[in-house]
């Protein structure tokens, strides 16, 4: 049997298969579903300083391929995660993520050093790229200077596994990777989702309530791949691929241009148990094609 | 743990189309089915339609227990359940089930005006079937289009008794649930609870309709609940897709409904 | 029957949907299967000062509803095009329009000139963001000053109708508007494709030759009707949409958001006459809402 | 004109499994098929399959003008072939032909050696029943990994001599189609072209077998020409994907090909 654990930054994993954000809860919500000791990282819900009620109905509209979504960080803030939801979620046998999102520098790293007191949070990823709030979220993801300082003021409060969360949503993601890497990051993760429209012709209305949502899903896999190939290219810390992954085939893609994890999101939809099957397709094809481990096909291309 | 969910192949065994509109799919399993409550859906995996990607959440219309069988009573409005509606005896399909939370457990004596319209009548026949096992006396209030969006009339009097309008008059009184002549007398009655024809209310339709039952039974004070149809990718609360505005703030409708008394939404009423 | 006649900046279309340049050679490739007349307007393959021999084979790998392309702008230079082509296009019954490519300024100003002097040509599309060519293409379409630079120069030279046609691989797509519309375009045409990447795992090389391509077909309609929307809100010239449109509803979408006209590309491959087809069922859709004119819905969102 | 390009829906009159690995289908239409040369190739569109996008090429392996139709022979190897196999008599399949130019067209008196292999055997039937047509004798060598690669032998002895290699040795000589031993009698003869048993090869089949035989025609001065296979999106000539380098340049395999004479390649032989 290949070896297939992984190590980002200093987090180890059973396997490199993760959950990514918003799309399997706090895990607990697959429980009956899936084992979730299986799964090398649970990246929960995004989490800001203070609750927030997201946006308005509707949220979704189904695309080619792929999905749109406009959910807008709903969350009850830090504090509610930290008393209800981390004692329920501590126990559970994988590494369980926060990724953490917010309105300003200031507010990013005080919700992350409130995190950072949490001894069952090995790491955090940093949305810098959500592109579904108006303040805040992708604003910081499309600039060197706005990524390099959200970085910078939450690696001044917490020492654990610090993982950003790219945009694709920009010129040069390589440029914004770099930034991020200099600022002190120990991982990025890419791609977030694409910023999409879908109109409701026969309402003459957007189907999002916001307009514009996140694109996801196959449709966006060849984006993500050619950001993970740009970006690994372009940094020397650990890059996490992540965008349309629907089986083992597709995350071996990520792996062969660099990536050392990937993630799983939009699939959870189709198939609660995706990620387990991913992490055992990938050890099934490491052993077919004679390979001891998962490194020997990470970033040969 | 009986109410487990699970996603797993059922096996079809039947394949009924009561009319060009509609397919009903009975479902097996090697093993017995999960406990299902009236008013829970499941999520299909619709194969070999390049324009269907996430799952499609359907009610579940009625439970077999003597047969083991999960039934789904689907409206055609698509190109994923027109692919569904093509499916075979003997094919297999892909259920993740069961999902959210039902309607009210019914309780022994107790006299429920069933409200359903259009394809919304589905899980209501479930919910009689298990008002009646629990000893309460279910009535049903079904409104259509026309007479062919009506359909299981046989099983639901199997049930309790079935009020029938229809827009076009086709069948039943014509006009609007709401304009039932059954409402029209409760509403003409001062007398207490008990000399009611029902005491409260479980409605599930297109939302202008269940705004309409909402609006009737705030006004006659009559306890109701109504099952929404938000849009929904995951059906496991993760998404946070198919929210609703509720007095406790954004609520997932997958996980914390599909079923809400209309008390707890902020519907404008 | 409603009116679905278009001008776009002085160009007379009898419909507003055109082929896309690239994915209808030069129109008489398809002359067996589609009425040509019945064609608002066929934007030829991307033309060149110099003969290009393109990039290797494979230049094509399938994706999730789309392809990825990686030909690099293959023709045999302008003195070709205006010497053996031209003759042959010239008496199309469409409005013949050449797509303009270069890998400078003066290169693209060249190229334009010898156009301009063709009377049965009405107008060009310049292509500042083809993403398959190392030098020049996208490079100029992504820098406000790259492509406000490559349309002053062309500008100076070509009197007709100026469509410039932009890149959606950009952080603001809306800047590089304005400044092609300050530079003295006519009108703007959208999305060009997203840059993607595929990997053939058992070759364990990219499926195309120069390892990245344009990602193209109903996969990107999202992201094309979001940067359509951006684009629309803020620029005064007409918007030319397109991306993924397969259909007269898909269309719509492109018309509500702004577009006052629509391109349709990769549609092509899978519908030889899908153009005509569109373009009646956009005269349809309008009659069965008792709209009489495609200005009815143009920008009504 | 007989040859105009068409877009259409033909319908399945017969859909043949010869084995697992194959699919036959027999395609017809109201009106008269047009003319095809054999070696032209026509593009399918594949429905109800999601990793399915763009329109898949497909050889003609057979005309039979008395019926007025249009066979393919489909080798399974992916989810749309997949889906092309599940056809039924009676459906719809949308089809885009005649495309490419053909094989040459054969001169009475002629003696034509048709090399295939694998899948690539397809549109030589058609090829030797039009060369038997004009007059021309046709020769078959057909290889296969195995037995059951090699189809409708019986139909291709009704047009020529047919010799066969498999790489198992399961029927015919053992090994590829380049080491059988009517290659190697060639070899030894030093007589006139008139003397010799055929006087030029067309070739179709995997790249590494063309390209052998390609060598061995160079090798022994025998004109050659190969069907190529290149990745093609629209099949018209018009996106430029599927080229392969020429003396001439870039050319499309879908236009300027799919045949082609080795003197034409630059492949390095």
């Amino acid at each position: 049997m290949a070896d297939i654990r992984t190590n980002i930054a200093g987090l180890q994993m059973v396997n490199p298969v993760m959950t990514a954000s918003g799309t399997f809860g706090y895990g607990l919500e697959f429980a009956d579903l899936v084992d979730l000791s299986q799964i090398g990282g649970i990246i929960m819900k995004g989490t800001t300083l203070n609750p927030r009620e997201g946006n308005d109905y509707p949220r979704m509209a189904e695309t080619a391929s792929g999905m749109l979504n406009c959910v807008g960080l709903q969350n009850k803030g830090v504090d509610y995660f930290c008393e209800h939801i981390y004692p329920k979620v501590k126990e559970i046998p994988s590494n369980m993520i926060v990724n953490v999102s917010g309105s300003s520098p200031d507010d990013y790293a005080a919700c992350a050093a409130r995190i950072n007191e949490l001894d069952a949070i090995p790491a955090i990823e940093l949305n810098i790229s959500c592109p579904n709030v108006k303040q805040g979220g992708m604003a910081f993801g499309v600039t060197t200077e706005g990524a390099s300082q959200v970085v910078k003021a939450v690696r001044k409060v917490y020492d654990k596994t610090l993982i950003v969360k790219l945009s694709p949503n920009v010129t040069s993601i390589a440029d914004i990777a770099r930034s991020v890497e200099d600022a002190g990051a120990d991982a990025v993760s890419l791609i977030n989702t694409l910023m999409g429209m879908s109109i409701d012709i026969e309402r003459r209305k957007p189907r999002l309530s916001i307009n514009t949502g996140g694109l996801s899903g196959p449709a966006v896999k060849p984006v993500a791949v050619r950001c993970v190939w740009q970006v690994a290219k372009a940094v020397q810390i650990p890059v996490i691929g992540l965008g349309g992954i629907m089986s083992a085939e597709d995350a071996i893609e990520f792996f062969m241009v660099g990536a050392s994890a990937i993630e799983i999101g939009t699939g959870n939809f189709i198939d609660p148990a995706i990620s387990v099957k991913v992490a055992q397709g990938i050890s099934n094809w490491l052993d077919c094609h004679h390979l001891e481990s998962l490194h020997d096909i990470i970033g040969i291309i | 743990m009986g109410n487990m969910k699970q996603c797993k192949d059922l096996k079809i065994v039947a394949v009924e189309h009561p009319n060009d509109g509609y397919v009903l799919l009975k479902l097996t399993d090697t093993e017995p089915l999960p406990a299902v409550r009236a008013g829970q859906f499941v999520e299909i995996k619709v194969d070999n339609s390049p324009q269907t990607f996430l799952r499609r959440p359907i009610s579940v219309n009625f439970v077999d227990e003597d047969c083991n069988e999960l039934w789904l009573l689907i409206q055609i409005v698509g190109e994923g359940t027109r692919q569904l509606s093509r499916l075979q005896v003997g094919d297999m399909l892909n259920v993740l089930f069961p999902l959210g939370n039902g309607f009210m457990q019914g309780v022994a004596g107790e006299r429920v005006l069933l409200v359903g319209g259009g394809v919304g009548i589905a899980p209501l026949l479930e919910y009689a079937k298990q008002l009646k096992q629990v000893g309460a006396t279910p009535y049903l209030l079904l409104g259509g289009r026309s007479a062919n969006n009506l359909l299981q009339l046989d099983l639901f009097s199997k049930y309790g008794e079935v009020y029938v309008t229809t827009e076009d008059g086709s069948m039943g009184e014509q006009g609007f649930v709401t304009n039932h002549s059954i409402l029209e007398t409760y509403n003409s009655q001062l007398s207490t609870l008990n000399s009611q024809l029902f005491q409260r209310i479980s409605c599930c339709g297109p939302k202008p309709m269940m705004m309409a039952v909402a609006r009737w039974a705030k006004q006659h004070q009559v306890r109701c609940e109504v099952s929404l149809e938000n849009l929904m990718a995951c059906g496991l609360g993760a998404c946070l897709c198919c929210v609703e505005k509720t007095v406790k703030g954004n609520v997932c409708v997958c996980k914390e409904g599909p079923v809400f008394d209309i008390n707890e939404l902020t519907w404008q009423i």
